[in-house]
This record gives structure tokens, C-alpha cells and sequence, in this order.
């Protein structure tokens, strides 16, 4: 029973990881309905930058105000180069640019920080406290506050406030929204830069995990599922999102797993997640399209 | 026509074209002074959208772009400006066809318009309780998602989007499509109201010429992306010849009464 | 079919149809043909065949699948490499389980087999649209190679899991030489393109459309929309079961289930975007293009000197860089795809003669 | 063909991706060598041609490479190639075997290929993973005290979930039924970054021993997760792709007291690393652009399979004369090879590289490997050079080659002469 | 027709116990303020909306659960409001899809182009050039619909609905954005439909001119309810229907 118990607890907390991926995205489809594909590269980016920085001994807040001066510039960058010329174009455009964009960055961050593999210790205890048995750290603690935090944080920031507001026009209706005098530019380089600090934080809590290296771009694949059962727009519905996925494929690794020889966990979440759209065709908490005749 | 000083807006000989081939404009000149109402008038495809899509710099959407002259504003060119700035000159534009957020309620889609001003929230308040007031159905569905609404009810808040960023220059393109008689009526009445109290400048694309030329002190005529005639609304609206040939057999009848 | 009749029909890219052009388009055709079929085989060496010609035309052939898909009915797969597997796992087992059946027949057999699985998991799309289609189709990805993986059978128990091409023979004409697999590759494409051309030209393929642009509206005006998006599934994954097949036994000359990994379903996905959704020659223009940039890039940097100037690590790693970028150049200077400037250079070129 | 007085090695190389950790400091390991002889004048004479194809680790890229230097490039001839990865010699094996060019995989080839009857152009020198096991469990058992204190001990396999992962499966189980151990079987999904309820599982099943076959940040996760779980790390015995500096430096602290089995030992002080250090490292020349790389498990995995390539070069130059070997010569070479114990001190590889013999019959030689562990900072070498029970095997694996050349429908290979 | 018809939409209702009815043949003009529920009724009658009670009578039968699909099997072709045309298709692509649903030809005559696809190729593109004719866009008949001036693009669907030859045809808006001319012609064209095919047509229009000189009968809707059932004379001395929807100025 308590292994169960640890079990599924284990899962959750490992959702909570996927979820701080998945909230990148969700900034991004939220302000342009697109699907950002680069958003693992961001997250291989930004910890690449912060672990070459604290390498060369410099203090973990300086090199955190480093790495987000650097992924403002990336995101001006992006703005400027990608996504200006692209206004207005479908979203599949966009998801094939972000797909490029994706190379781009992988690309420029092994040139210039390498390819090596470093270990990033955030200085968080991560041994279970053994808190009436279950195997819970101080680290699993750590990830929780920081996800929850951030998804009330960014609930505020992108909720009914004029940037919030002025996001959803973008997304809805790009030509309005210029109409109106909406700045896309301007909205689009607020949203990448809060885009690339969530991919920062997820970058610095998962190489803590794994050490950072290139697989840290591959996590993208683990935030899909998680994506689509929450709904593509919806900050919490990322977290409920990555606390379903994270049990439950948990659990099916352990027991379906055994019954089909091999591990279940590549494909179960998918499997969930189109389980789920049947019934709710635009996730948990996805905005339904609109299309009125 | 084109005295220095009270020109507003000129359109200097302007060629536009769509995906590098259509041809959309081909050499439009026309003067809006200031402080008054001009209408646009032409059959479908004469090129009303595309000339004042190419005011706003909202052409790149369709892949089109202006080739050649100029439009200035006030003296400046604002050719090729961004459409945010172009806005921020206080050039406002309500597309065709009804483009509202579709996922955002009514109040927000009306807060939106008027975010380029970063008024208080009193004063947006406030400015929204006009828009209601003129469009009380707009009130009574605030709540709801603008994707939801009738076709008449999202043409009204797009106007009611547009009068919220307290433009100088509005550019109407076919205001009153999909309206009941009665909310063209308001319409209209709404601005001439601007036009007379706030000196807010109109250049309208419409299809009911009749209307317009009522409300209008200036008239355009285009075809085939050329402007073939032009005058004042008045002597358009007496010229039976004109009013036949481009609009049915004309007349007064042409308003419902 | 013959060859004048597609000659009567083709059209490159676009979805606007064009009656029966000048046969300045024609001889473009007949010339293409000639030198599809007559003289690459002939002066093509094996360098060339083996690298560049044949992994173009397959990946072009599964581009063309997607497209069908993605382009024409509108609905999005990010697990087009599933369904190449299914097709090649299905070859693989017919021929070495039903050894009686001819090379063509086994062909289309597990294009058909590969069919059934794009039904299968085509059937979410009945409820699911826009790009939660992704959850379906990734869930095709992931769970059919896993099952080729796994379940030993499909792979006839071989270590390592391989499957290797038992034999590539045509009514004893023996195509494992590589001429042999260009013109097995060059026909099945050819006739597949045909077929592609056919649907896409009928009722089919405007139903197809006419849900791509407006669901809605489409069924309002009768478009039988369950059968049609099924429609669009089964032949897709047919094409790319048939893909599948060739890029496993007439490319590679041997698969594993990690040869149709997420990343290939991603190639298919740009070779379609890249050259022109809603195109069928633009699907072999985006595949040369993914096929041949890196490698040309490869070629280049000894060529050019630069790897006495920049180490090896830094040319690997601008490698993808310079991918990156032209993908999104081409997105913006392109936005139809590589295929409508293909077509406007042909048509360039088709007038030119005349022109004087 | 101005390079028709060399001889050409084509490093099919991944220096982008997730495995560039693991590849880049072996194609240092072998330019810097071949960089060495050829400033010695090269092999008895005949300066070696490096020529390298970025693959990025897919088979196609790789697939393309084979194609460009089959024929070898301006001139210079290939007289075998090496592989870089396990999936593209199981890929190249028809073609190879068409263009008769032999294909050697150091330490991660197909098992059934030692047979040279069936598979004259493939050579798994070195290692499989199915000696391996047998290595793995003969350690634990002299851990424990004797074979006979296997039985009832429970012995976790946690593997990626891959053939290559796989491989171990068949072995251990044979094991298993011999030795009397449970053998627990636990697959972990490509990429292995979440491994919480695998480690549980173990903990939980009170598991003893166990032995991690994994690649890439699956190691890391895994030593980690362990530590969380409370598994002793020195209970946990690596796979030969689990065990070098990449893979446990990411997992900190936890990592201190994980073993692991090596066929390419780390360090610097075999007598071929300190003169690489003088003519190489020192001046500059060398390939790696982090030098501290040098003497990593992946260098010295570049330098053995390097080293292995001249003796066959040096093997051919006995029999054909010293020039640029073609790839029947090559085969030929191969099939002769024998680098014994002295050769190899003559070498200076005395520790890194174990003696190797092949022959017609059998393309491995003596699979043999090292048990290393983590302090922290360096691995220690624990043991000498380990034989595994090759023979408890030998007829598993000469029966899948037999089935192999029956399905494949291959003649026999005529007896070779010599 | 219509019999006690309701739609609610989270509470809101957009349609009270609403009835009326449409003689076979005749052309019915719906007017009303802005949001009056004038398209929601059209929607209910061809299934877009499910009614949340009420029944939809057509030639006297029950038409039970309308679905988009079963009404245009039963002949039932429809206009948009906002056009809803298939934009990146070209104009006689999309009216030839208007004809889709006759086909009989199967998935394989049509890929392999065999049996009866060339038959019925060749009748689908007479009857969609056609009617292209009557409604005179032939000239723009490759162009790309989404590139068509607003104008056109009205024509295009009304093409789509009409090449069927449905029995009943529901237009919404369909004259929207035209000028006066052009309303004219379009009126003509309709009335010409109705009388020579005898086509049943229900029209919501804006323009009292037109409501007007077109429509046998008008049904005015205010707020979900009818206030206003009768020849457009009737309706038009309506005081109701002045102070709902003409104003007091007319
Ligand atoms: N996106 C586009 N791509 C190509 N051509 C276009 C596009 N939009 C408009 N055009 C062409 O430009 C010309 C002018 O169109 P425009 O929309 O300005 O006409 P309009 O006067 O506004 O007509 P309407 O009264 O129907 O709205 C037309 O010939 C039209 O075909
Ligand atoms: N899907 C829906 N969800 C919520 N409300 C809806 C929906 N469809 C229609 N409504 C509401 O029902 C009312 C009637 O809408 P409808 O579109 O039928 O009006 P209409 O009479 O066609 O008006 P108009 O002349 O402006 O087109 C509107 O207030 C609208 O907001
Ligand atoms: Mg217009
Ligand atoms: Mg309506």
C-alpha cells in the first residue's frame, strides 16, 4: 500500500516537472497561437548559459540575472528576425519556424558552450525526508512551491490585465489586433522573455535531476501529452495536466509494463491524452474554438 | 481642393498590388481635410478596402503591399509605418466583415481599443458606458464572448472598438453591413455627432450611396482601382446620370421609408 | 494510365486548376519523364543513386502521403514515421511469410496494412481537430514502433531487431543492384503521383479541401465529413506505408524500428511544409531539399577550405545552424512552399523558348 | 587521386546531438593518434588519411558516409571501417557484405557476427554484451564470496528500453537458470529521464545487486534516483556505456562508489598516453579543444579502436608490403590479427588495450573487460583483465548465425586457406 | 414549418416558443433587430443548432434530429451570414462541391477514374458552369475565393448552395455588402429561381427596399419571438416592427 502510495506520489511530483515545461508553451500559444517547438532548445539554452556562467565561479544570482539578460536579447532577437516577418502567416508556418528556430538555437548553444555534459547542483537536498514513509525531498518540496508559485504568478500576470487581455487579441485575430494599435512586436518579446525565464527555471530544476546536457531539449516530448490533456491555453490546466500524466504513467510502467514486456511509458501518455480529447476535445481546460455561422 | 494646411490625409497616385500580381490600385489620389466626412463609393472589387487598408499599413496581411506614390498625414508620410504607429497617429480603422476577438467577452474586446491610450480604469469605465449607450445591446451581452454574438451585434462592437481609441481619423469600411435599419440610423447619427462635437475626421466605404452621400461632404467614386469621380456629395447625390449608371436606378427611394 | 493522360492533367502545385496548357508543358513533361526514366538509371553512379536519388524520391513519396493528409484535408499527424513503419514491418513479414506473392502485390498489401493503422487512429479525428490532432497521431508514433520493438515476431526474432530485405525481385528481374531499387523507386512513385493526382483532381479531393477550409460549411453543403477525413487517413498512410517500405528495403536495405522515429515524422512534416502544402510535386522538391542541404553542407566545408580555419566541432554545429535559418528564410521569402518557385522558374523557362 | 600513397580512415563522427558527450572525445582519442604515427612517418611508412563525416547519430547520415568512401576518397583506400554506432553496422551489413568491405564494430557489434563463417565481413572485436553479463555476475559472485552464494540473490537488470538494451536479456536468463539468481528484469523508455518508480520497484522488491545498461542520461538519472531510494551506488555495477566520466559527473555526489565495466580503461598513465601528452597534448596539436578530456574512458575508447586499425594495417603490411592496404587486404588483416600481450606493451597500450586475436572462424578474439568505480573525481580500476563464460554461450550464438545465414539464404563460406 | 420552436444558450435564449410557417414555393423574408435570432433559427432548421424543444415540419414530415448532413440530403442548401466559403479553393471548386452529395461514384471509380466518374465528371462541371453563367462570375471562375472581393464572394456561395438545386434555400444576408445595382440583379435572380424552380426560399435581409419587393410573405422576430407574421405590407404598418427594427424615422 505505501508503496503504491510512493508511488503515485513519486508521479505527481514528476508531473510537476513536466508541467513547468509544458508552461512555456502554453505562454506562447496563448499569445499566438502557435506552437512553440523551440521551447526545448530555450530550455537547453538557458541552463547551458547558467551552468557556464556559475562554472566560471560566478555567484548563482548573478549568473541568473545573466541568463535572463540573455534570453531577453534571444527573445528581441526572435522577434525581430522570426516573428515580424512571419506576422500574420498560419500556424503551421509558425510551428515549421519555431521547428527551424529550434536547430538554430541547438545549434548556437553547443558551438558556443560546448557539448558537455555538467552537473548543476542547485544546493537542494534531494533525499527523501521519509515523512511517514513516503519519499518525498526537500527538492521534490522545492519543485512543487516553485510550480505552484509560478502558475499563480503568471495567472495574474496574463489574466485580465491589459497585457492578458492584449495577448488573447494577438492570438485571436492578429489583423484586429493591429487594427486597433496593439504593438504584436511588443507583446511578442514580453511573452518569449517570460518564455524563456519559465524555460529557465524548468532548465535549472530538471538539470539538477539529469545534469545538463543536450537530452535536456528532449524533455519537450514528456510536456506534449501533458499539454494536451490540460488544454493548450491554460497555465493550471498544465499542472492538473502534469500531475495526471506523471500517476498515472507512473503506474502503468508498473503494472501494465510487466504484462507486455517492456516499458509502457513512451506511448501511455498519448494514448491518455487522446483518451481524454474523446471526451474533451480541447483538453481539460482548453478554450473552445469559436465558429459561429 | 488640396489647399496646404487644412489637408488631413492625401493619397498621392497611390499602386497597390496583392501576391505580386493582382493589380489592386492603380494611381488613387485623393485629399480627406480635416474635419470632414468622405465617402469611398465604387462596386465590389473597385478597390475601397485595399485603398483604406493601405492607409493603415493592414495590406501585408493579404500579401499585399503599396508599390508606388504616397500617403501622408499631416504633412508626414506614413507610408509604410508600422500599423500600431499608424495607429498611434490616431488613425483607426474597422475592417470589413467584422473582426472581433472572438474569445474575448464584449467588455474586453471594447477595453482592448482602448488600451492604446493606457487610460485609468475609471476612464476606460467610462468610455465603455458610452459605447453601451449608443449600443445598448452591446450592454446587455457584455459578458459574452464576442465569437458568439449575431452577425449585426459583432459589427457593433467593432465600431464600438474602433470609437474607443478615440481616433481623429476614423476609417469606416462598410459600416453598415449586416445592420438593422434602425442601428444605421444610430450609426450615422453617431457620426455626425463625432464629426460635429469632437471634429473627428471619417473616410467611409459604403455600398448604400444614398446614405452616405446624405451624411457626407465629399464623395470618391472608384473603378477598377482608379478614382473616376469625385465632388461634393451633393452635386454626386444630383447627378442622376452618376447615381444610375453606378448604383441602380437611384432616387431618393433608395432610403427605405 | 498513360503517360499522356497525365501529361493532359498534371499541374504543378497550387490548388487553382488550369485547363490543358500550351504543350510547352507537355514537352516539359515528356522531357522529365525521359529523364527520369532514361537517363538517370543510365548515367546516374552509384554514389549518386544510392545517396541522392533514391532517399529524395522516398522521402518525397511520404511527403507526398502527409500532404494528402495535412495539405488537402487539413488535419495534422506528427506520426507520419509510424505508418512508414507499418509499411515496412508489413513487407518485411509478407515476404518472408508468403513468399508465393510478387514484389507489386506485397507493395500494396502493406500500404494497405499500413492504411488500416491510419484508420485506426484516424478515428479520433472524428472528434478531436486543429492540433490536439497531434495527440493521436503521436500516440500512433510512439505505440507502433514500440510494438515492432517489442513484440519480436515482427522483426522474425532477428538480434538486434533488424529487418533486412529478403528480396527485392520483380518477375525474376533482380532489383537489388542499385539501378535496380532507383527504377523500383522511380515507378512506385511515378504511379503513386499519378493516383495522388487522380484524387486529389475528383470529388475526393475538394471534399478534402472544402473540410480543410470549413468544416462547418463543408457539411452544410453535404460533404460527407466521417468518410471523408477516414478517406484521408487510409490513403495517406497507404502512401506512407508504401514509403515506409521502400526507404526501409530499397534505401536502407535494412530497418529497425528506430529508423521511424518522431524525428523522421518530423522530416515528412517539412518536406510538406517546405514544399508547398497543398502541392504533390512540391513534396519532392521539400525532400530534396531535406535530403540533400546537409549533406551539400558536408561537402562544402572541405571544399571551401573552411576546416582548415574552423574544427570540426564548430562545422558540426553550424551545420544545423545554417538548416535552421534557410528553413525559416524559405518560410518567409516563400510562403508557398519551395514548389511555387519551382513552378514559376519552369514556367519561366517553358516560355523562354518562345519568347526571344 | 592525390592521396593514393594513404591509407583512409573514415570517422563517421557525432559531434551535435545527445551522444556528442560520448563522441567527441573519442574522435579526439583517434586523430590524436593517427595524428602521432603519421608525425612518425605513419604506419611501416604509410601515412593514414583522416577523414571525417558528420552523422549527428542518425543512420542515414551515416548510410551516406558509407557511400562516399566505400571506394575510399582521391585515392586513398579504406581497409576496414569502423563503425561508430551499434545500429549502423546491424544497417550496413548487406551492403558491406556486397561491396565486400569488412566492418569492424569495437565493443558493440551484433553477437552472432563473431562468426566469421556467416558473417565474413563484420568484426565484433573485443566485447559483447552477452560475455558481459556472464563478467558481471562472475564479479558479484566473487563479491559475495563464490558462484554458489548466487542463489536466491536478487539481481536487477534496469536497461534501456532498446535491441541494444535488450541484448542482456537472453544471457541472464541462462545465467539465472544455471547460477540459481533471480533475475529481475526492468526496462526504463528512451530517454530515461524519469526512472522514480523503476527504483522503487527495486527497492521495494529487496534486490541486491544490480547491473545498469543504460545510454545516455539514462545513467545519470538513474545513480541519482538510486541514491534517493536509498540503493547502495557500490551495489550497482554499469554497463560499458555507463561507465565513463559523462555519465557520472552529472549525478554528483551520488555517484561516489558506482562501478562499472570497461574495455577502454581511463587514465593517462599507460606509456602511449604520456607520449601522446608530450607530442600532442602539450604542443597543441591535439583535436580536443578541452584537453582535460584526455585520458577519459571515451579518449581511450578513440585511442584502442585507432590503435587496433594500424596493427591491422601493420598485420597487412607483413603479408602484402607497406602500402595502402584495399579492403580484401583488409579482411585479410583482419582475419589474422594478433596483438599479443608483448605486442601490446610494445605499444605502450599495456592495461588499456587487451590482447586480441582473431580468426576466420571467430571475429571477436577473447572478449575480456575491466571492473572500474567512481571516487568522486576518477575511476579506479578494480581488476585485472576479466574473461566471461564464453563457452556457456557459444551455442546460442553460433545457432542465431546459423539461422541467420538459413533465412538470408547465404551459401557457405568456402574454407579458407592459408 | 417551424412548430414552438426554442434555443437556449447557457441560459440565455435566443428563441421562445417561436412558430410559423412557409408555404411549398413561396419566398419568406425574415427580418429583426440585430441579434433577434434571426440565423439561430436558420441554424435550427438545418442542424447546425440543436433546438432545445420544438419540431421542424418540412412537406408536412417530422424532420427529427436535423443534422448539417441529413438537411442537405433532404435538400435543405443554406448561406452564410459571414461567408463561409472554402477560401483557398478556387470559385468552381466550390461550387462543385455544392454537388458533392450527388455523386454516386465510389472511392476507387474515382481514384482509378473508372465506372461512372467521367459521366458524372462531365454532368457536375455543366451544371456548376451553369450556373456560374447565371450568376455571372464565369469570368472568375479559377480565381482563388479568399482573394475575391467581399462581393463576389457572397455570389460564390450562393452558387454553392443553388447548383444542387435545393429544394429549400436558406439565405442569410445573402445581399450584404452590395450596392443598389447589384442588389437589384441579385433580387431578380432570386425571384427567378423561386419561380422557375419553384424552390422554397427563406431570406433574411436587412433592406426593407428589397424585403420588400421581393418576399410573399414576412415573419419579424424580435428578441426570440415573432412580433410580426403577414404580406409585407401588413408588416410594414406594423407599429411594432417600426419601433422595433425600421424606426420611427420611416
Ligand atoms: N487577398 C487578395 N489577393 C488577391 N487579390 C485581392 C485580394 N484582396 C482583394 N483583391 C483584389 O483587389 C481588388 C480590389 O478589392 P477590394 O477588396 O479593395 O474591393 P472593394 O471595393 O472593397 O469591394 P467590396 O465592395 O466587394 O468589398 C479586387 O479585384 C480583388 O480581386
Ligand atoms: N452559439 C451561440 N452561443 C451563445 N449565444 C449565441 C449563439 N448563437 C447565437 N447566440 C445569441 O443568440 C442571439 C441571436 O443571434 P442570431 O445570430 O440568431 O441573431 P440575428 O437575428 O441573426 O442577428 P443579426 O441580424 O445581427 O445577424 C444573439 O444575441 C447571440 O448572441
Ligand atoms: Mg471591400
Ligand atoms: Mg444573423
Amino acid at each position: 500500500m505505501l508503496f503504491l502510495v510512493n508511488i503515485i506520489v513519486a508521479g505527481l511530483l514528476a508531473g510537476l516537472m513536466y508541467a513547468l515545461v509544458a508552461i512555456g508553451f502554453v505562454l506562447i500559444y496563448k499569445a499566438s497561437g502557435v506552437f512553440n517547438f523551440a521551447q526545448g532548445a530555450m530550455v537547453l539554452l538557458s541552463a547551458l548559459t547558467f551552468v557556464t556562467l556559475n562554472e566560471h565561479g560566478l555567484p548563482f544570482w548573478l549568473c541568473f540575472i545573466i541568463t535572463v539578460g540573455v534570453l531577453i536579447v534571444a527573445s528581441v532577437l526572435i522577434e525581430f528576425l522570426v516573428l515580424r516577418p512571419l506576422v500574420n502567416r498560419s500556424p503551421d508556418t509558425l510551428f515549421m519556424a519555431t521547428l527551424g528556430l529550434s536547430f538554430v538555437i541547438e545549434g548556437l548553444a553547443q558551438l558556443v558552450l560546448g557539448t558537455d555534459v555538467h552537473q548543476l547542483d542547485l544546493g537542494i537536498p534531494d533525499v527523501p525526508l521519509k515523512l511517514y514513509g513516503l519519499q518525498v525531498s526537500d527538492f521534490d518540496l522545492f519543485t512543487a512551491a516553485v510550480s505552484i508559485l509560478l502558475v499563480a504568478v503568471l495567472a495574474l500576470l496574463f489574466g485580465k490585465t491589459r497585457v492578458g487581455i492584449s495577448l488573447r487579441a494577438v492570438a485571436d485575430n492578429t489583423l484586429a489586433a493591429q487594427s486597433i494599435g496593439i504593438r504584436l512586436p511588443h507583446i511578442w518579446r514580453i511573452v518569449w522573455s517570460v518564455a524563456g525565464v519559465v524555460a529557465l527555471i524548468a532548465g535549472l530544476l530538471w538539470g539538477n535531476r539529469q545534469g545538463v546536457q543536450f537530452s535536456l531539449s528532449l524533455v519537450v516530448l514528456k510536456a506534449m501529452p501533458v499539454l494536451i490533456i490540460g488544454g493548450f491555453s491554460s497555465i493550471p490546466g498544465a499542472i492538473v495536466g502534469g500531475l495526471i500524466v506523471g500517476a498515472t504513467e507512473n503506474l502503468a510502467d508498473i503494472y501494465i509494463g510487466p504484462l507486455v514486456h517492456g516499458a509502457v511509458s513512451d506511448w501511455f501518455a498519448y494514448i491518455l491524452a487522446t483518451a481524454f480529447l474523446l471526451i474533451r476535445p480541447n483538453g481539460l481546460f482548453g478554450e473552445k474554438p469559436i465558429q459561429r455561422v | 481642393m488640396s489647399q496646404h494646411g487644412t489637408d488631413v490625409l492625401t493619397l498621392d497616385n497611390v499602386e497597390s498590388v496583392y501576391g505580386e500580381s493582382v493589380l489592386a490600385l492603380q494611381g488613387v489620389s485623393l485629399t480627406v481635410p480635416r474635419g470632414s466626412i468622405v465617402a469611398l463609393l465604387g462596386a465590389n472589387g473597385a478597390g475601397k478596402s485595399t485603398t483604406l487598408k493601405a492607409i493603415s499599413n493592414l495590406l501585408g496581411v493579404s500579401r499585399g503591399r503599396v508599390i508606388r506614390g504616397d500617403i501622408s498625414w499631416a504633412g508626414k508620410s506614413i507610408l509604410g509605418l508600422d500599423p500600431a504607429r499608424v495607429v498611434r497617429q490616431g488613425i483607426v480603422q474597422v475592417l470589413e466583415g467584422r473582426h472581433c476577438f472572438a474569445h474575448l467577452t464584449v467588455e474586453e474586446n471594447l477595453a482592448s481599443g482602448g488600451f492604446l491610450r493606457r487610460p485609468g480604469r475609471r476612464e476606460l469605465r467610462r468610455d465603455a458606458d458610452r459605447i453601451y449607450d449608443w449600443f445598448p445591446r452591446l450592454k446587455q451581452k457584455r459578458h459574452t464572448r464576442a465569437g458568439l454574438l449575431s452577425g449585426g451585434e459583432q459589427q457593433m462592437v467593432a465600431i464600438g472598438r474602433a470609437l474607443m481609441a478615440k481616433p481623429i481619423l476614423m476609417l469606416l469600411d462598410e459600416p453598415s453591413m449586416g445592420l438593422a435599419p434602425m442601428i444605421v440610423e444610430e450609426i450615422f447619427d453617431i457620426i455626425q455627432q463625432l464629426n460635429r462635437d469632437e471634429g473627428v475626421t471619417f473616410l467611409l466605404a459604403e455600398q448604400n450611396a444614398n446614405l452616405v452621400l446624405h451624411y457626407a461632404d465629399h464623395g470618391f467614386v472608384l473603378e477598377n482601382g482608379r478614382v473616376v469621380t469625385s465632388g461634393a456629395a451633393e452635386t454626386l447625390r444630383q447627378s442622376q446620370d452618376f447615381m444610375a449608371y453606378y448604383f441602380g436606378d437611384g432616387g431618393q427611394a433608395a432610403i427605405p421609408a | 494510365m498513360s503517360a499522356s493522360k497525365l501529361a493532359g492533367t498534371a499541374h504543378l502545385g497550387g490548388t487553382v486548376s488550369q485547363a490543358p496548357r500550351l504543350s510547352g508543358r507537355r514537352v516539359a513533361i515528356l522531357v522529365a519523364l525521359i529523364l527520369i526514366y532514361g537517363v538517370i538509371p543510365i548515367v546516374g553512379n552509384d554514389y549518386w543513386l544510392n545517396s541522392l536519388i533514391i532517399p529524395t524520391i522516398v522521402m518525397g513519396l511520404a511527403g507526398l502521403g502527409l500532404n494528402l493528409l495535412m495539405g488537402y484535408a487539413g488535419l495534422i499527424s506528427l506520426g507520419s514515421a509510424a505508418f512508414m513503419a507499418t509499411g515496412a514491418f508489413a513487407t518485411f513479414n509478407l515476404l518472408l511469410r508468403l513468399p508465393i506473392l510478387p514484389l507489386p502485390v506485397v507493395l500494396i498489401l502493406a500500404g494497405l496494412i499500413a492504411g488500416l493503422g491510419g484508420l485506426i487512429f484516424g478515428l479520433p479525428s472524428l472528434r478531436i481537430r486543429g492540433f490536439y490532432l497531434s495527440a493521436p497521431t503521436l500516440a500512433a508514433q510512439f505505440f507502433l514502433t514500440w510494438l515492432f520493438q517489442t513484440y519480436h515476431w515482427f522483426s522474425n526474432n532477428s538480434m538486434s531487431l533488424v529487418i533486412s530485405a529478403p528480396r527485392l525481385e520483380f518477375f525474376g528481374y533482380d532489383l537489388s543492384s542499385s539501378r535496380g531499387r532507383y527504377l523500383l523507386v522511380a515507378l512506385t512513385a511515378g504511379l503513386l503521383l499519378l493516383l495522388a493526382f487522380a484524387i486529389i483532381k475528383s470529388r475526393i479531393g475538394r471534399d478534402w479541401m472544402a473540410i480543410r477550409d470549413m468544416e462547418v460549411a463543408a457539411s452544410v453543403t453535404g460533404v460527407p465529413i466521417a468518410r471523408r477525413k477516414l478517406q484521408a487517413y487510409v490513403v495517406s498512410s497507404f502512401f506512407l506505408g508504401v514509403a515506409g517500405a521502400l526507404w526501409a528495403f530499397a534505401y536502407l536495405g535494412t530497418a529497425d524500428s528506430n529508423t521511424f522515429s518522431l524525428d523522421k515524422s518530423f522530416q515528412v512534416l517539412f518536406i510538406v511544409l517546405i514544399g508547398g502544402s497543398a502541392s504533390l510535386l512540391g513534396n519532392f522538391v521539400g525532400a530534396a531539399f531535406i535530403v540533400l542541404t546537409p549533406i551539400v553542407l558536408d561537402i562544402l566545408v572541405p571544399v571551401l577550405g573552411l576546416d582548415t580555419y574552423i574544427d570540426q566541432g564548430s562545422i558540426a554545429n553550424i551545420e544545423p545552424i545554417i538548416f535552421g535559418a534557410l528553413i525559416i528564410f524559405l518560410l518567409i521569402k516563400e510562403p508557398d512552399g519551395l514548389a511555387s518557385l519551382f513552378s514559376r522558374t519552369i514556367r519561366a523557362l517553358s516560355i523562354w523558348p518562345l519568347r526571344r | 587521386a592525390d592521396h593514393a600513397n594513404e591509407q583512409l580512415y573514415p570517422l563517421f563522427s557525432y559531434r551535435t546531438g545527445p551522444y556528442a558527450p560520448a563522441g567527441i572525445p573519442q574522435w579526439g582519442g583517434i586523430r590524436d593518434y593517427f595524428n602521432y604515427i603519421n608525425s612518425h612517418g605513419g604506419i611501416d611508412g604509410v601515412k593514414v588519411l583522416v577523414q571525417e563525416c558528420e552523422t549527428a547519430y542518425t543512420l542515414e547520415r551515416a548510410f551516406e558516409c558509407y557511400e562516399r568512401y566505400k571506394h575510399g576518397y582521391q585515392g586513398a583506400q579504406v581497409a576496414a571501417l569502423f563503425d561508430t554506432s551499434s545500429g549502423f553496422d546491424a544497417t550496413i551489413s548487406d551492403e558491406a557484405r556486397a561491396d565486400k568491405l569488412p566492418v569492424v564494430s569495437v565493443a558493440g557489434g551484433r553477437e552472432d557476427a563473431v562468426d566469421g563463417a556467416v558473417f565474413p565481413y563484420q568484426f565484433p572485436v573485443l566485447f559483447d554484451y552477452w560475455t558481459e553479463s556472464s563478467i558481471v555476475i562472475n564479479y558479484i559472485a566473487k563479491q559475495l564470496g563464490g558462484l554458489d552464494k548466487l542463489k536466491g540473490q536478487k539481481i536487477a537488470t534496469v536497461y534501456h528500453d532498446s535491441g541494444y538494451g535488450r541484448d542482456t536479456i537472453e544471457p541472464l536468463a541462462i545465467l539465472a537458470k544455471k547460477y540459481g539468481f533471480i533475475d529481475i528484469e526492468i526496462p526504463v523508455p528512451d530517454p530515461g529521464e524519469q526512472q522514480q518508480a523503476q527504483w522503487q520497484q527495486i527497492k521495494q522488491q529487496g534486490v541486491n545487486w544490480v547491473f545498469l545498461r543504460a545510454w545516455g542520461v539514462m545513467t545519470p538519472v538513474a545513480i541519482k534516483t538510486a541514491a534517493r531510494v536509498g540503493f547502495p551506488s557500490d551495489h550497482i555495477i554499469g554497463d560499458i556505456w555507463s561507465g565513463s566520466e559523462e555519465d557520472v559527473k552529472p549525478a554528483g555526489s551520488a555517484a561516489i562508489g558506482y562501478k562499472a565495466v570497461t574495455v577502454f580503461p581511463s587514465g593517462s598513465n599507460f606509456a602511449i598516453s604520456q607520449t601522446l601528452k608530450k607530442e600532442i597534448i602539450d604542443p597543441g596539436k591535439s583535436d580536443l579543444r578541452d584537453t582535460s578530456k584526455f585520458g577519459s574512458v571515451y579518449y581511450n575508447a578513440g585511442l584502442v579502436s585507432a590503435i587496433i586499425y594500424s596493427e591491422v594495417i601493420h598485420t597487412g603490411h607483413e603479408k602484402f608490403g607497406n602500402r595502402p592496404l584495399t579492403p580484401a587486404e583488409g579482411q585479410w588483416a583482419l582475419e589474422h590479427l594478433n596483438i599479443t600481450p608483448e605486442r601490446v606493451a610494445a605499444l605502450g597500450a599495456t592495461g588499456l588495450l587487451s590482447p586480441l586475436k582473431l580468426t576466420p572462424e571467430d571475429h571477436e578474439g577473447e572478449p575480456s573487460a575491466k571492473i572500474q568505480q567512481w571516487d568522486g573525481h576518477h575511476w579506479n580500476v578494480l581488476t585485472g583483465w576479466l574473461n566471461g563464460d564464453r563457452a556457456l554461450f557459444h551455442d546460442a550464438i553460433f545457432a542465431k548465425a546459423a539461422a541467420y545465414a538459413k533465412q538470408k539464404n547465404l551459401p557457405p563460406r568456402p574454407t579458407l586457406t592459408n | 414549418m417551424v412548430r414552438d420552436v426554442s434555443l437556449s444558450f447557457l441560459g440565455v435564449r435566443a428563441l421562445t416558443s417561436l412558430s410559423f410557417s412557409v408555404a411549398q414555393g413561396e419566398i419568406c423574408a425574415l427580418i429583426g433587430p440585430n441579434g433577434a435570432g434571426k440565423s439561430s433559427l436558420l441554424n435550427v432548421i438545418n442542424g447546425v443548432y440543436r433546438a432545445d424543444s420544438g419540431d421542424i415540419l418540412i412537406d408536412d414530415q417530422l424532420f427529427s434530429h436535423p443534422t448539417p448532413a441529413r438537411a442537405a440530403k433532404i435538400g435543405i442548401g443554406r448561406t452564410f451570414q459571414n461567408n463561409a466559403l472554402f477560401r483557398r479553393m478556387s470559385v468552381i471548386d466550390n461550387v462543385l462541391t455544392g454537388l458533392t452529395r450527388q455523386g454516386k461514384a465510389g472511392f476507387l471509380e474515382l481514384a482509378f477514374r473508372l465506372g461512372r466518374y467521367s459521366t458524372e465528371q462531365r454532368i457536375e462541371r455543366a451544371q456548376a458552369e451553369d450556373i456560374l453563367a447565371f450568376l455571372d462570375i464565369s469570368a472568375h471562375r479559377d480565381a482563388i475565393v479568399g482573394q475575391l472581393p467581399y462581393g463576389l464572394q457572397k455570389r460564390v456561395e450562393l452558387a454553392r448552395a443553388l447548383v444542387a438545386l435545393p429544394k429549400l434555400l436558406l439565405l442569410d444576408e445573402p445581399m450584404a455588402g452590395m450596392n443598389k445595382n447589384e442588389k437589384a440583379e441579385l433580387s431578380q435572380f432570386i425571384s427567378d429561381v423561386n419561380r422557375q424552380l419553384g424552390t422554397t426560399i427563406v431570406l433574411i435581409e436587412h433592406d426593407i427596399g428589397v424585403v420588400m419587393g421581393l418576399s410573399h410573405h414576412v415573419v419579424v422576430l424580435d428578441y426570440g419571438r415573432k412580433v410580426g407574421d403577414g404580406t409585407p405590407e401588413e408588416v410594414r404598418r406594423n407599429p411594432d416592427v417600426i419601433a422595433a427594427y425600421l424606426g420611427t424615422r420611416h
